[in-house]
């Protein structure tokens, strides 16, 4: 173990550079560029074996990666925004082929009109492709996750999204750990591989035409792979905390307990939310935050555990759903929360898109609005958060 | 590298029987013979298209050997990931064997909508074939034009109307385009001349780096001709010039096979139900315009060729 | 031909076909209009042409010779017919 | 928030290294066993145009991600700026102000109309860096002031970790830059003005 100071971009380039995989095939995008760069410079210093593929579009980068998964290798890329919407079309093959690949992006919001800052709607745009998709807080959780996301891509035989805040996270320095790189190679182990292309002795056929015959049994195992991977990630996650003292959960609860309001909340802001939940308990206030790490596959049974009780939830949206009502995190928690007897209250609020700052003081009046639902008074069910009347 | 029939027929089919082309299709001839010149230990990668769907309808596939397909335009983008991982994993001594790398795509998935993905493929170095199985329109969606339908056909989005007879623009010379990348190998052939076509698909796999062959293979139902027909419509594109048979090694063209006496392009046209207005007598017209750039293109390639260029 | 069709739990993962050139169990030999090829062996001097033109794969070739129509799959093109330099194929209408 | 918690904001032009500083103090800041955040504002800007950049330190794991709105130290890396930036805007009573000017302190304090409580310490860090790098390069320097100002890092543990740090960033290029480097954040660490 060594204490480093790492950008979650460097952080996730060294990670890549630790597992060492055998093809990375990317494209360059603010503000992942780095990923990409870093990664070039390690494949040009000999540190790494990689084949890097330096494709001419993230179509382009997610197919090559996709036809090197197919043909049996450890493949990695990385992107943002833009950069995924291109590789959308691509990014529904992956899962239904069942190949392992892992995706580090950095949340970067989506045109029109262009912005090169956070928000997460380039992954909401991919949250039913069926890759599983993790959040992380800072660096740290960026750089373990995507070690972590190796193991339980090649068990769940799923790809996985590890994305990071834009800018934020990726560009700003922090300290991390990091693991030596046996340590790494030695978590993660051998490769493996449902199946190859390379095998010229037993030719197997991928991707072929489905009918109205096999089709929908196609996508029911689909789904029942996806449905299986929550023990996986708990299984990995557990490991890695026993072996470096780390663990994450598909959620992480603070201050959960005894609370009786809390934040639900993704990515960097769910840090910025713990600070506050100290400031206000300070002042006797009984309020926690719930991180969602695991939004893909979708935490129900512990998202339910966790807020049964609570009376009063604010769910915190770095996206716009467009749907009219509510942006993807609520609608998702909402929905869960119909099995159970005692439901909270339960609040949207869409925050942060292209980069808006989300200080200590936005996500104390979200605590605030839920005081005077408490008290009688009524707002709305979505809210907007720091965006100017 | 003659081909032997004989010899070949021995191995056994890789593209076997029981896909659900149209009876007479030439795109599956040229799939077949490409398979039968590059051997058993070739992995390929297919664009969407015909080809992809009749040979591989759940549960069954016509391939034997291993096939993968993902999408319309990444064909390119596909095989050159598969033939990263094998660079990488021979790398790590986890594979041994020799293997060929080919994609198939056609003329939608490769002059048009596959492109840019053929282009990056190419530019980066690959060593892998790209066989562009050219049938001039879009046919898996219905005979729409493409980039590679002639000047003065008639397809469903180019239809031959009261006012507008067929298609308006020239095919793009995408062999050229795909020459002008500098590559060390590009070649132009049609099934009908199989010995040359397969002959080159051979070379090709023996030169390292990236390779592109366009194969011209006529579709009976997009072309509108009778089934038995199609190797007859092939050899006649060749003999009238409308698809000269050349390559392109390291930056040079040199034709591989000429028609001793060229024969006129009408020859070819008046087969194919496709250019049928054409002989209306208001549009005999576009028939010789339609000679003179076969004629204008001849020429150039022959100067190319003369100028060792 | 109907083969009994799977439930999602019996599928290969990913879709994939693992029987490789399993359509030889699709028999495409009905699609024929009607006419069929047949071989006047006496003509045939075995150069293969229709073996190599045929987009079927439906051409008998062994030992050098050519021996026949697969007719389960032959969908009846008439390419080999055309294409026979010596004319050694005729497609006939086919029986009842 | 966190007690012990110090922000700091830099600014600069782009390419005068602002975000270099950041990151140079942002790591020496770990050696000594600190957390940290450093990171610049991100915009379309180009070299030339002001910048900013920014530090979180503490003692604890650092938690917040929200911008840096009210700092504890501001440090001005270019003179010309103070005409054009309001580079006092949120600090409050008790917060440090660092500017490379050749003028002094109490000059400074009332050009700026810097209120009481705030501290003003002056260096001619370009003088510095023209006399030591031969550049304009008023970054290293200015570390130099912040270590002698605040006290937050041991100097001389400050001091080893920005000489390897530069020796790697400046691999390849001539040895004596990074020993310049280093003499003018040692020269501007004495040469640092306050207020009597």
């Amino acid at each position: 173990m060594k204490v480093v100071a790492k950008t979650a971009n460097e952080a996730m380039a060294e990670a890549m550079r630790q597992i060492n995989p055998d093809v990375v095939a990317a494209y360059p995008i603010t503000p992942s560029t780095e990923i990409v760069q870093i990664f070039s410079r390690f494949v040009a210093d000999g540190e790494v074996d990689t084949e890097f593929v330096p494709v001419e579009s993230e179509h382009s980068a997610a197919s090559a990666c996709t036809g090197a998964a197919a043909a049996g290798a450890r493949v990695m890329t990385a992107t943002s925004s833009q950069g995924l919407a291109l590789m959308n079309e691509v990014l529904f093959v992956t899962p239904a082929l069942r190949l392992p690949i892992v995706i580090c992006a950095i949340n970067r919001t989506l045109s029109a009109p262009i912005n090169i800052h956070c928000d997460h709607s380039d992954t909401m745009d991919q949250r039913d492709s069926g890759w599983m998709q993790f959040y992380v807080e800072d660096s740290q959780e960026a750089y373990d996750s995507v070690i972590q996301a190796v193991r339980i891509t090649e068990e769940a035989f799923l790809p996985a999204i590890v994305s990071a805040d834009a800018f934020i996270l990726s560009h700003s320095l922090q300290r991390i750990e990091m693991l030596e790189d046996e340590e790494v190679q030695d978590f993660i182990g051998e490769h493996k591989t449902p199946y190859s292309v390379l095998d010229v002795d037993n030719p197997i056929t991928v991707g072929p035409l489905d009918l109205q015959d096999y089709y929908f049994e196609h996508k029911r195992g689909e789904a029942e792979a996806m449905r299986k991977t929550p023990p996986i990630i708990k299984k990995v996650d557990r490991e890695f905390g026993e072996r470096f003292g780390r663990e994450y959960g598909l959620i992480e609860e603070y201050r959960i307990k005894d609370a009786n309001k809390a934040i639900v909340v993704m990515g960097s802001t769910a840090g910025t939310a713990k600070e506050v939940v100290d400031t206000l308990r300070q002042d006797g206030e009984k309020v926690g935050v719930v991180k969602v790490k695991a939004f893909r596959p979708w935490p129900r049974e512990d998202i339910n555990k966790s807020l049964e009780g609570l009376e009063y939830v604010a769910v915190m949206d770095r996206a716009e759903g467009m749907n009219g009502f509510g942006s993807p995190l609520f609608t998702e928690v909402r929905s869960s929360l119909y099995e159970i007897d005692k439901r909270p209250d339960i609040y949207g609020y869409v925050y942060g898109l292209g980069g808006r700052d989300v200080k200590p003081r936005d996500l104390k009046k979200v605590f605030d609005d839920l005081k005077k639902v408490e008290s009688g008074k009524k707002i709305e069910r979505v809210n907007y958060l720091g965006v100017r009347e | 590298m003659a081909i032997n029939l004989k010899e070949l027929s021995k191995q056994g089919d890789f593209l076997t029987s029981g896909h659900r082309a149209c009876a007479g299709c030439g795109p599956a001839i040229a799939l077949r013979q490409a398979l039968l010149a590059a051997g058993k230990d070739t992995v390929v990668a297919n664009a969407t298209g015909c080809m992809e769907v009749v040979t591989t309808i759940f549960p069954y596939t016509a391939w034997k050997v291993p096939w993968i397909h993902s999408l319309f335009e990444n064909a390119a983008a596909t095989i050159s990931g598969v033939e990263a991982a094998y660079k990488a994993l021979k790398r790590k001594g986890k594979i041994s064997k020799d293997i060929n790398f080919i994609a198939f795509g056609g003329d939608g998935g490769t002059y048009d909508i596959g492109l840019q993905a053929l282009s990056g493929t190419m530019e980066r170095g690959h060593n892998i074939l790209y066989i562009c199985y050219d049938n001039e329109a879009y046919m898996n969606t219905g005979i729409q034009r493409s980039g590679a339908t002639p000047y003065g056909a008639h397809t469903t989005t180019s239809p031959a109307g009261k006012k507008i007879p067929g298609k308006t623009q020239w095919r793009k010379d995408l062999t050229e385009i795909i020459a002008a990348h500098d590559i060390p190998y590009v070649a132009q052939a049609t099934i009908s001349e199989w010995r040359d076509y397969m002959g080159k698909v051979q070379k090709a796999l023996s030169i390292k780096g990236p390779k592109f062959i366009n194969v011209l293979a006529p579709c009976q139902l997009g072309w509108y001709y009778k089934s038995e027909d199609t190797i007859k419509i092939a050899n006649l594109a060749f003999r009238t010039r409308f698809w000269p048979l050349y390559e392109v090694e390291n930056g040079v063209h040199r034709i591989t096979k000429e028609p001793k006496k060229a024969v006129p392009v009408e020859e070819w046209l008046k087969l194919q139900g496709r250019f049928r207005h054409l002989f209306k007598d208001e549009n005999r017209k576009i028939i010789e315009k339609i000679q003179k750039r076969v004629d204008e293109r001849w020429k150039r390639l022959k100067a190319l060729e003369e100028a060792g260029l | 031909m109907a083969e009994k069709k799977r439930g999602w739990k019996e599928l290969p993962i990913g879709a994939i076909i693992d029987e490789a050139g399993s359509s030889e169990k699709f028999k495409t030999g009905d699609w024929r209009e009607g006419r069929k090829p047949v071989l006047n062996k006496d003509k045939c001097t075995n150069c293969l042409l229709c073996w190599i033109f045929c987009p079927d794969s439906a051409i008998i070739v062994s030992n050098n010779e050519m021996k026949g129509f697969k007719y389960d799959y032959c969908k009846g093109c008439g390419i080999c017919a055309n294409q026979c330099p010596i004319g050694a194929i005729e497609m006939v209408p086919e029986e009842e | 928030m966190a007690e012990d918690l110090i922000e700091i904001r830099w600014h600069g032009r782009g390419g005068q290294g602002a975000k270099t500083a950041a990151l140079l103090f942002g790591e020496a800041a770990i050696d000594t066993g600190m957390f940290i955040q450093a990171f610049p504002e991100y915009g379309p800007e180009r070299t030339g145009a002001p910048i900013k950049s920014f530090n979180r330190l503490s003692k604890k794991p650092i938690r917040l991600h929200s911008g840096i709105t009210n700092p504890n130290i501001v440090l001005v890396l270019d003179p010309t700026l103070l005409k054009t930036i309001d580079v006092l805007e949120g600090l409050e009573k008790g917060g440090i102000l660092i500017v490379n000017t050749h003028k002094s302190p109490k000059e400074m304090r009332e050009e700026l109309s810097v209120e009481p409580g705030i501290l003003v310490y002056t260096l001619d860090a370009s003088k510095i860096a023209m006399e030591t790098i031969g550049m304009n390069k008023p970054n290293t320097p200015m570390l130099g002031a912040l270590a002698r100002v605040t006290h937050i890092l041991d100097f001389d543990k400050m001091l080893e970790s920005i000489e390897r740090k530069l020796k790697k960033k400046f691999r390849g290029k001539p040895e004596e830059i990074v020993s310049k480097n280093m003499e003018a954040i040692k020269t501007a660490h004495k040469m640092t003005k306050g207020e009597e």
